[in-house]
């Protein structure tokens, strides 16, 4: 319903932020793996106020069929935001913006997959952003790598993703909303961190390239701790698997 | 082949359920343990969450100024939105709403409307200039059967969530004052109910598979005093003047028992 | 291009209606059947005001065919309004509201219907309502029902459709336009009527048990009337063909 | 196969024409029988139906208060659609109008547009605030051939019957006066002809079958004073100098015919 | 941004017209051939202030492939405007207009191509509008009909299209934005000028039977004048390629 | 089969260009010849045309008086919007604009965005009621592979070329003066840098059989002082730290090549 507004400062006297957190401290993050009863695969992000889940329905049959490919599959993905995600009611089509993120987000995630693997399907990624509070396509990337585990689609590797970004002349990481929306830089990256290969890299705002060079080092050390909290997730799914089993 | 196969399927379950019996064990009036969220959403003026079972709606109830119609000069706005998102179903494709959306959202605002649930009047601003629209936006994340009841019990728990923000007219323009919250007049509290047809039976609350099965799908939404107060048959079959009496029958008090629930 | 205004009463001293009829009185009906000349079945009502034609198309090909059913034909249904049909003109766009009533329309006439004997076709069914006061979706599917069996369709029974209401705290049956505008309740159905089939329930405003009890029976009792007049018009065309094939 | 038979077909029916008959029975420069009723419609301002053959059309006329066009703000405004419902032909698909549709549209609304059949002057309520815009709505029930001429009749015979109530200006709010009414300032009544192009023939109101079978199509609009005031050709032929010139010396003779009929 | 006045006057005293022309002249008109890379055939024209590009794919394979003809190929035409090709911008989806001037600017080619020669195939017409200053849709035709020839596409002779009108009461040829608009007739045609046969024809405004003779005679003249310039247009082509082969 | 060929021309082009060569000739880091013309459209309040090699695009500027934004109500608006017409190349198809058509147009909306590239403050007229908003139309009209340098520099020489109209604000209402002119306020020449990553080495300015082949395209742009304002990834590919680091360090001074050719 409501503009909100600018805060007067983005970084404290005591060189915090809108939300309390030190420039290299990520927001709370939580993880959850199999969170829907439908999808092949699927999971929930938490990262700060932002809320995400993901949905893996595939390999299956293309439709149309026309876009099949005799090689390998095709990944499509979609990502969309909840109409009460935002202060103001978001209409349900997709935005400009929301189809270029699906794009990203996708082209993010294709590196990890052994798409040949299954040639003439689809797998088809389904990203829902039930309330956005900045970070959203990074948060995305990395809960969607998770469903994708947890459809058991095999991957080089997980996608973690995190962005850096300078806000009242300060390089931070992991930015909020306002952060996003009033600060000077937003980087946004995705690792496969166990191969050193960025698969996504954006940037607006301004920064001179000793300052990229800064921030994208610590997207990159944003990705290491994320990727060990999807990891941790994972683990926690299969432990919950193993004790019903042996139940 | 695959309609041999429901064929066999839809015997086996007319059978049991021609045994007071279901296949997940439940009662032929009983419902799929419910559990309910509210506050689900912070940056929603109202929101909440429904397990019904496997299945799993999110609603978010939105706020703001719009001009009102032309023939309620002096009202607030309603308008329902349900998105079959594609993650919450192998058969919910991406795109603007199909006839199950809008046959789910209809239903649904038809409910609250004909209840009066929200006290539209109150929602008035300047009359013929401002008013408040109240936007519910269903949004089904699982898909496991009756979305219908599952949906209508969300909306009212997020309409009875939702806060409003204090306002005041200034030279014709709408102030809004932030820290002035209240909550959205809510004067009744309607409640569906949906039964399925299977055989010569009726069943409550149906599952996906039993929806699959089914001949007729039948809510009836009940408001506070015991009134009915929107129905809608589903389906491609029929029911007899029998049957829908025996779902009369039971409707108030099963309304009653869910009510309790949601209200809290 | 008006608003029209709320009557002072809907039900006045004696008990009539704002059109004259008593509480259970119908609008004068006509139905006529066979009226457009490349559909393969046609009808047409005036109900009231009302006004409305259907056309059938069928069985024949599904386009597109991966819409097609191995076992059984595909019903398609399309409910539309004339921009003309009401006070102010209506975009000729589907609206929700079309689209919910296309669907139960159909729903309602798809028991009648012996689909199984057309395999891997459509039938497809075109309502346009070129006048709307009210009851358009009962008198909608009353006279498709006739479009079915002027197209020659296997069907188990007509069905008649008929609502029934409460308008100034009275039980009325076939109500107007501003009665279901401004009255307090609306209980649209469809039967079967030889078969003492239900096949449409609707059912918006408020009513308590009893008094929706009331409602259906009154409804059904105005569903049989209609369903008398519906053979009275396949009767009526049948004898028109007759006469000329016996010129 | 199909193109076998329709080039069959062609040849037989050039044949007959070249005799100067038709399948029908008609001469060459023949309408069929039109039937022209006003009035169809109560909620419309103004409505018509045309049978032109089996060709059967509907036009309802509907008139709103908005807001004029930036570069003519003191005038009224004329807005033309058609829709092919698919009631109409098999042919026909629901959705919005094709390039057939528009094409109708466009010629019908060329016609009244040039012919300046509306005083959209006198269509002004407040310059560059408020004007009338008149709706014509072109329904095309039945499609026996030649829409364009049964659609122009129609849409003419509907703007003849078309009332408008009286209004004044109260405040720069519009007051409308529903018990005042008068009609629409009509000043011209342009009629249209169509030819068909059969082998080296003309003929005029084509059935569907001789435009299934046509090379081109040809219409030509007259207004009162004798004055062309549209043309369209339209398929995928050509016509000679020859043919157009033959065309037009016919065609302000046989508008006076149908506008006899029409304007009554 | 703006909009156009209506100049006082559209013929001064000499008889000349806005931009200076006599009646029964033609603007200045610059065809180029073959100007696009990836096209199978391409033109430009500048007439007056009007430019418009043609492209031609094909003939190729059809999709989707329902629409394939058995015996012919199908002639598929856009027509198209820029956003920035007008006073005011335009937005880029196609306006009913633009639907219209498809399909008769299809029709007007259709009947010069020899579309039964290649079977199953389609023909991709592509005209952008990126300049419009009156008379688009006969530009349209006469460069499209360079870009057909082009392509290779076999054909009975090429289509030169012109217009004629009435302006301030007097005949004049090849109308200008502001003589199309405050005009009181305008007529373009089409024709295959070396067999005497129009293939496109219309007419707004109003015109006697006589004056519509004067301005149709006018607007054949225009199409000769063009179709020289057309043959010009394709010698100086085929030159060119001489040229680049002798190299 | 078409895989396997794409997989032997990929070979050839990787060694080829870990030799130093490119197919056409270039250095890795030569950019195709660029020729740019201004004014190309008078209609236009601005325009341009680039050629990059075969690639070919026009920009048109258009200015209209809108209503600003809530959230920047002293500001003008810029929108940019990109058509991938169906002449440009067979893959085209006609249609509202896909996703590459929108990466396109945003990756250079946030390169004139994220550079301050306009003064929007300057195009505020009555601040919150109405503003300037600049329409920058990308249109491609062929293709050959990097059409989002062509269509940056492109966009920037058409905003260069851009004319304002003056005007006066006379009770309420904005009056343009059409003989008063001034350019748009410029503030900065944001010109982008596109690389492919083609085995283990980056190219600038990859031709169409280039990016049909490379592994991954990555797009750098940089503002007058040598600040980085915009980056784009794209393709399914991915990047080492070290090649990031590698166009980093070459991206400045190529960046500063072009923009002498498109500024002058």
């Amino acid at each position: 319903m409501f503009l909100e507004k600018r805060p007067e400062k983005l970084i404290d006297k005591k060189g915090l932020r809108t939300d309390g957190r030190k420039p290299d401290e990520l927001r709370p993050i939580k993880f959850e793996v199999g969170v829907l009863g439908n999808a092949d695969g699927s999971a929930r992000v938490q990262q700060g106020k932002t809320i995400i889940l993901a949905a893996v329905y595939g390999p299956r049959e293309v439709h149309p069929r026309h876009l099949a490919l005799p090689d390998r599959a095709v990944l499509r993905c979609r990502y969309h935001m909840a109409p009460f995600s935002v202060s103001r009611r978001k209409s349900p089509a997709p935005s400009r913006r929301e189809m270029e993120l699906s794009k990203v987000i996708r082209e993010a995630l294709e590196p990890a997959i052994f798409l040949e693997r299954y040639p003439r399907t689809s797998i088809d990624l389904f990203i829902e952003v039930l309330q956005a509070d900045g970070g959203t396509r990074c948060a995305s990337i990395s809960v969607a790598s998770l469903a994708l585990a947890d459809a058991g689609i095999p991957m080089r590797d997980l996608v973690a993703a995190c962005a850096a970004g300078k806000v009242d002349g300060k390089l931070v990481v992991d930015l909020n909303d306002v952060e996003d929306k009033y600060g000077e830089a937003d980087v946004p990256i995705a690792m496969m961190v166990g191969l050193n290969a960025v698969t996504l890299l954006q940037m607006d705002g301004m920064l001179d390239p000793k300052e990229f060079r800064t921030a994208l080092n610590m997207a990159v050390e944003g990705c290491r701790q994320i990727y060990e909290m999807q990891k941790e997730a994972l683990k926690e799914k299969y432990a919950l698997i193993r004790e019903e089993l042996e139940k | 082949m695959r309609t041999l196969i429901a064929n066999i399927k839809r015997k086996k379950l007319v059978q049991l359920i021609s045994e007071g019996k279901r296949s997940d064990g439940r009662d032929l009036m009983e419902y799929r343990p419910i559990v309910i969220e509210r506050g689900i959403i912070e940056k929603a003026e109202g929101s909440a969450r429904v397990k019904l079972g496997e299945t799993e709606v999110a609603v978010g109830v939105k706020i703001e100024v719009e001009r009102p119609f032309e023939d309620t000069p002096d009202q607030g706005i309603l308008t329902v939105n349900a998105e079959l998102v594609p993650l919450a179903s192998p058969t919910f494709e991406p795109g603007p709403p199909d006839e199950n959306a809008i046959e789910l959202a209809r239903v649904v605002d038809r409910g609250i409307r004909s209840a009066e649930a929200i006290d539209l009047k109150e929602l008035c601003i300047i009359p013929g200039e401002k008013v408040f629209t109240v936007f519910v936006d269903i949004y089904v994340l699982n898909h496991d059967g009756n979305l219908i009841d599952a949906s209508a019990m969300c909306a009212l728990a997020a309409l009875l969530d939702t806060k409003m923000f204090g306002y005041e007219v200034k030279g014709g323009e709408v102030v809004i004052k932030e820290d002035e919250r209240h909550p959205l007049p809510i004067k009744n509290h309607p409640v569906s109910i949906t039964f399925a047809k299977l055989g010569d039976e009726l069943v409550v609350d149906p599952s996906l598979e039993e929806e699959q099965l089914m001949d007729v799908r039948l809510t009836m939404t009940v408001e506070d005093s015991g009134k009915i107060c929107a129905i809608q048959k589903g389906g491609s079959g029929f029911l007899t003047l029998e049957e829908i009496d025996k779902a009369l029958s039971v409707v108030v008090d099963k309304a009653e028992e869910i009510r309790k629930l949601v209200v809290g």
